[in-house]
């Protein structure tokens, strides 16, 4: 998938944001505001996978569930399809949910332990009258069998599945009022090692067969690094990196970048990469620190005055290689040899 | 994260914790007014209109109480009486409604301070004991136990304790504060007949109050049985009663919870109790009020019974607060 | 022949469940020597957790842990000891680190209290040399400004910095031997790196040895020197840690091994294991990975394999070890 | 859904209550003497247990069965009826304030604050000093109005959290109306709580009821309830054990049966049994 086509994006993400408050009262508006996520812009093309990738408390998820209006964003626009997300009420937009559906985390609490599963599915299909009675059933038994499950599966109550099976439910009733775009919010990551695989494996082919288009959060970069066409770092709030998917694990350009994938534990004795240990705890995201938000941790050698002093601006460095930061022009081979003092 | 800071924002929260107090105080406040107001016909009807007093006189006592006043302004009014301490007349005693709660409501004070501080000792201890060996016999018989306790109106115990101990065993004074003879006695004598006649309403409060209590404590003894750092107590080599010992200092945290919301029912069983015994204290001259048609005490009875809840429930948030760093600021 | 600091013998630990008993822990045996790091894998549900619960004697309610089964540490019968022996050896010569340190720590108790318990519970130090201690211990666990941080609750620390307590807690004594358990799952993979880190400094300056559980392939290849993979309550493979990932014996081994994603990889699908991890209450007759595996044949449907010597320090619990021209392509 | 030891620590208190309210609903045909019937030929007086009367008579020579019978038909009704209305009344409130959060959230619960400050038996006695006798209907309006707090903190508690589980967030993503998510998604996971607390409550408002009764300030005689059996009983003196004795266990009855039934529906209908 081109990154860098010219054709309209089916969703363009600009300037989002969404700060809660806290400390507020009721009759005292908030004095503080917790950034969880500062101004995140970026683009989707139909049938591509954007992957947001970052530490817990980074704002990924916040970043998913404010493009779908789960939770309304602070600022910014969502343009999905060409409309304009935010300014739509409240009845247009419930009509425009089916074109674009999430996969949750956890796949204990994203179904409801009440409803048979078969139930779960339909929903979608009988609000937006896509199908009813009969023809309802056909295509809940469909989708079961397209997401690996069985027809008869439709009786059952979540509890009686493993954690892969309702995974593959969840990816069904998503699937059901046949979007165009998928939020896949950590779709694998509560799930052991083989059946992770066979989920990612199962997004992929529903991906290819369908042409849809997935945002997908996570932060196992292995795993992220077989299903995105390009690849967004999130730390703080804010986007610090966004590049296609080779050039951003070949070649990391923001230190944070750096230092996460050095982190990452490789499946092979003997050759860990040289690995930069990034001191102390990501700040908090209620009181991030001035100038480039990662400017405490960083071990970049050229890091000066501006670094805790300006912001630094999501730039295009290189052809569809945008990164945050004042000193990447300074090649650095990895990792950085630290200069005496 | 600065220590200044943070006590500027704990002092904050404990002003604003007074504050939302306050509040609710007045709210009950105001409830009273209106329910005196919503009552049909003019409550002081019974006190003035039968009188043989000329009409000119009733309407002169009604424009010195500012009855004939704009509702509004009587709200003012009586909040401003009330904020002063002037609760009114009560009619039964004659004396101002204030003169009365002086004397009464120590004594109430006292049977529900020192009932409630049985029950959470009594409880706590039962509740613990059984949460760490639940299903066993000695916790199925110990619940069985509460579980009647707790379903036992208060006045039918109290009915039950005192025909067992004062009219058929005969080892307690059935009713009232002190005997009749209290003015003739030695002073350690006094000092027996008072606590003897405390013993019943004390006994039926904290019986009732220990099964609230050991419930809620088997309960949160048992939660707090099974988390993870109970674990990581014997894998520290801990004896069972170390690890006893840090189950049921994390399991305090929910029993005191509950322990601020039982002042209402605390109340009301002061009630039912005081009437049963005749033991004068509040709840007992409220029941007589309530009889009379003493309207001023009834409704002083209730802003001071929502100003008890509000200040006991006060003090378990300080006490929650010293249990639970969490809840710190 | 050397002495083992570790060896665990046909260890079995079952539950009793609505559906039958639940053989979790199905014959379990393997040594350790002093100094050395084991690496323990499998998926949720393996019997890996509860294998190292056994060790320290801490099955979870419920569980009970089968006669003949037999541990050795230190040449003391863990199993058959007295609880007093049980408690001296927790903490002090054998301890575990939990996966989860928020829940595995007393919420309302502060960290600095919580370490100094454990050498106030083993030796005889005062209050205030335990404390000292303890400040001493999470200063050496990279914990910055230790003696502020001894007096906040765990609430009140990250997620990385909560581990660090947990290890200061678990090696503050010297223990020969520490039980991890997965110590890193709960954490983002940069605090991974500073605990891994800092398990791996700790472990190189004191000497101790290192039983490391976890399902992460990756934090395997780069701490262990010996790698145990179980699979459905068995030890499946047993191997040092560049052989088994060079040249895996056992098919789930190899299925696992092509299962994890990697950075550098580009396959365009991964390897996935058909089917699911049976139920630990109905284990299937013969091969417990049968249903599962490619190479099956009429042999693994009926007898159980045992582990077989691969090679001089692997060991295969797999028929193909005997008739490896059944393997296919 | 329910194990076997859920259905047997159910089964005790569910018979103890058809059987009380199968005795209730079939008095007239239990006993053939009138709960108000004063003898025209025997002594107005209490009279211990006899053959005649098993359970005694009381000051005015009515039969104490047939008053205790009947007596449950009122308190059975009047503690139905209530907590009905404070159940319902509760879990609107809750679930409204729970549902629409933000500041009409904390607005209700401030309010809530207040009114669970007010003890309710405090409540009840001013509003008898103030209208004096009030009658049955009056008396379910009056329990039922005071009565809904704690249903509403509880309900407003279990739709906040909902608010916020994922299953809710998939629905809305998918389309589904508010109304709907609610209906579908929240209200039967609210159900536990409103049986639960619906069962305690009524435990609550017998022995509420029964203790006014006593005081003189809930059902009025001559109508039979228990607790103006009890308050006739009430003498300083101290005798007449069968006036104390025998509503007394029929109160208690009820009470401890909705209790252990409460405690055994919680139990039976926690999401531990239903989601694992």
């Amino acid at each position: 998938m081109s990154v860098s086509s010219g054709a309209t994006p089916l969703l363009e993400v600009r300037d989002l944001a969404k700060h809660y408050p806290v400390q507020g009262s009721w009759w005292r508006s908030p004095s503080q505001f917790i950034r969880a996520v500062d101004g995140v812009s970026f683009t989707l093309h139909a049938g591509e996978t954007l992957a947001l990738v970052g530490e817990s408390g980074c704002g990924k998820t916040t970043t998913g569930r404010a493009i779908l209006r789960l939770i309304e964003p602070t600022r910014g626009s969502v343009r999905f399809d060409g409309q304009d997300l935010l300014a739509l009420d409240r009845e247009p937009l419930r009509r425009l949910r089916r074109h674009m559906q999430i996969v949750f985390q956890d796949p204990f609490g994203s179904l409801n332990p009440r409803l048979t599963i078969g139930a779960a599915i339909r929903e979608g299909l009988l609000v937006h009258e896509l199908a009813q009675g009969a023809e309802a059933d056909r295509r809940v038994a469909q989708l079961l069998e397209e997401v690996g499950l069985r027809a008869e599966h439709a009786s059952r109550y979540p509890h009686e599945f493993s954690g892969g099976q309702r995974q593959r439910v969840g990816i069904a009733r998503a699937l059901a009022v046949a979007p165009k775009f998928i939020v896949c919010d950590e779709p694998v990551s509560a799930l052991d090692v083989s059946v992770q695989a066979q989920v990612v494996n199962l997004l992929r082919d529903l991906q290819r067969d369908r042409g849809l288009a997935y945002l997908f959060i996570a932060h196992d970069l292995a795993v992220v690094s077989h299903m995105a066409d390009r690849v967004a770092v999130m730390y703080l709030g804010r986007i610090v990196e966004l590049a296609p998917r080779a050039a951003l694990f070949a070649e990391p350009r923001m230190p944070y970048t750096q230092a996460l994938l050095s982190a990452v534990p490789v499946p092979k004795p003997g050759r860990a990469p040289r690995r930069i240990v990034l001191a102390g705890d990501p700040p908090s995201p209620a009181n991030p620190p001035s100038g480039c938000v990662f400017h405490p941790r960083c071990q970049h050698p050229a890091k000066d005055a501006r670094c805790t002093r300006d912001v630094p601006v999501l730039a295009e460095k290189s052809p569809g290689h945008w990164v945050a930061c004042h000193h990447v022009d300074v090649t650095t081979p990895l990792p950085p040899p630290l200069a005496p003092a | 994260m600065s220590a200044s800071e943070s006590g500027a924002s704990r002092r904050w929260r404990a002003l604003r914790r007074i504050l939302q107090a306050l509040f609710v105080v007045w709210g009950a406040a105001t409830a009273a007014f209106i329910l005196l107001r919503l009552a049909p016909g003019d409550p002081y009807a019974t006190q003035i209109d039968e009188l043989p007093i000329p009409a000119e006189a009733r309407a002169a006592w009604r424009a010195e109480r500012a009855l004939d006043a704009p509702l509004a302004t009587q709200y003012v009014r009586w909040l401003g009486n009330v904020a002063r301490g002037n609760l009114g007349w009560s009619t039964l005693a004659e004396r101002p409604v204030a003169d009365v709660l002086v004397n009464v409501l120590p004594r109430t004070l006292a049977l529900m301070g020192i009932a409630l501080l049985t029950s959470l000792a009594g409880g706590m201890l039962l509740g613990a004991w059984q949460g760490t060996r639940a299903g066993s016999t000695g916790d199925q018989a110990v619940s069985a136990t509460t579980l009647v306790l707790y379903s036992l109106p208060e006045f039918w115990l109290a009915m039950l304790l005192l025909q067992l101990f004062a009219h058929g065993l005969d080892w307690l004074p059935a009713t009232g504060l002190v005997s009749a003879d209290y003015d003739y006695l030695p002073f350690r004598a006094q000092v027996r007949d008072r606590l003897a006649h405390f013993v019943l309403p004390w006994l039926t409060l904290s019986l009732l109050g220990v099964s609230v209590f050991a419930r809620f404590q088997r309960s949160s003894m048992l939660e707090a049985w099974r988390e993870p750092f109970v674990r990581t107590a014997r894998a520290k080599g801990l004896a069972e009663r170390g690890v006893r010992w840090h189950a049921w200092r994390t399991s305090l945290v929910p029993v005191l919870g509950v322990a601020g919301l039982v002042f209402p029912s605390l109340v009301s069983g002061a009630v039912f109790v005081e009437r049963v015994f005749a033991w004068p204290g509040m709840g007992y001259t409220t029941v007589q009020a309530v009889g009379a048609r003493d309207y001023e005490f009834v409704t002083a009875a209730v802003v001071t019974g929502s100003a008890m809840t509000v200040i006991g429930s006060l003090l378990v948030d300080g006490l929650l607060r010293l249990a639970d760093p969490r809840v710190r600021a | 022949m050397t002495r083992h600091l570790l060896t665990v013998h046909d260890l079995r630990v079952a539950f009793a469940t609505e559906a039958g008993p639940a053989r979790a822990v199905d014959g379990v045996s393997f040594t350790m020597n002093a100094g050395e790091t084991v690496g323990l894998v499998g998926e949720s549900g393996c019997g890996k957790s509860l294998t190292a619960l056994s060790l320290l004697r801490l099955v979870p309610d419920g569980g009970r842990i089968a006669p003949g089964s037999r541990i050795t540490f230190e040449e003391q019968d863990v199993l058959a000891m007295p609880e007093r022996t049980l408690r001296a050896l927790r903490g002090h010569r054998l301890s575990m680190i939990f996966q989860e340190p928020m829940t595995a720590l007393n919420p309302v108790l502060t960290v600095g209290d919580q370490v100094a318990e454990v050498v106030r519970v083993h030796t005889t130090a005062s209050a205030g040399e335990a404390w000292t201690r303890a400040v001493d211990m999470l200063a050496q666990v990279g914990i910055p400004d230790p003696a502020a941080r001894a007096r906040q609750y765990p609430h009140e620390l990250s997620g990385g910095m909560r581990q660090r307590v947990m290890i200061a807690m678990a090696l503050i004594l010297e223990p020969a031997l520490v039980i991890a358990d997965e110590p890193t799952t709960a954490l983002d993979v940069t605090i991974q790196a500073q605990i891994l880190e800092l398990l791996r400094d700790l472990r190189d300056r004191t000497g101790m040895a290192l039983l490391l559980i976890t399902h992460d392939l990756g934090v395997v290849a780069e701490m262990a020197s010996r790698v145990l993979v179980m699979y459905a309550g068995e030890v499946v493979e047993e191997a040092p840690v560049a052989l088994l990932f060079d040249a895996p014996g056992h098919p789930y081994t190899e299925g696992l091994l092509a299962a994890v994603p990697t950075l550098d990889s580009t396959r365009e699908r991964l390897h996935t294991i058909p089917g699911t991890v049976p139920a630990a209450t109905a284990w299937p007759a013969g091969c417990r990975f049968r249903d599962r595996c490619a190479h099956a044949w009429e042999r693994c449907t009926t007898e159980p394999p045992a582990l077989a010597q691969l090679g001089p320090a692997h060991r295969v619990r797999c028929h193909l070890v005997q008739e490896p021209e059944r393997r296919r392509a | 859904m329910t194990s076997r030891t859920d259905r047997r620590r159910l089964a005790l208190p569910l018979a103890s209550l058809v059987l009380l309210s199968a005795a209730a609903v079939g008095a007239p045909w239990i006993v053939s003497v009138p709960p108000n019937a004063i003898p025209t030929d025997g002594i107005i007086a209490s009279m211990p247990p006899s053959l005649a009367h098993p359970f005694g008579t009381d000051s005015l020579g009515r039969d104490v069965l047939s008053r205790v019978l009947h007596g449950a038909r009122i308190s059975l009704a009047i503690a139905l009826l209530s907590v009905a209305l404070s159940t319902s009344l509760g879990a609107a409130y809750g679930a409204f304030a729970g549902w629409i959060g933000g500041r009409v959230d904390t607005v209700c619960m401030r309010l809530l604050d207040v009114a669970l400050s007010v003890p309710r038996l405090l409540v009840l006695l001013v509003v008898a000093a103030l209208w004096g006798a009030l009658p049955n209907g009056s008396l379910v309006l009056l329990l039922g109005l005071t009565g809904w707090y704690d249903v509403a903190r509880l309900v407003r508690g279990d739709v906040r959290a909902l608010r916020e589980r994922e299953f809710v967030l998939a629905a809305r993503a998918t389309g589904v109306r508010e109304a709907r998510i609610l209906l579908r998604h929240v209200v039967p996971h609210v159900w536990p709580t409103l049986v639960v607390t619906a069962t305690l409550a009524v435990a609550h408002t017998i022995a509420l009821e029964a203790g006014l009764s006593f005081l003189g300030l809930g059902v009025q005689p001559p109508q039979a309830s228990w607790g103006t059996i009890l308050a006739d009983g009430f003498t300083p003196g101290g005798a007449r054990w069968w006036l104390t004795v025998f509503p007394g266990v029929a109160i208690v009855t009820v009470v401890l049966a909705c209790n252990a039934l409460g405690d055994a529906l919680r139990e039976a209908l926690s999401p531990r049994q239903v989601a694992a």
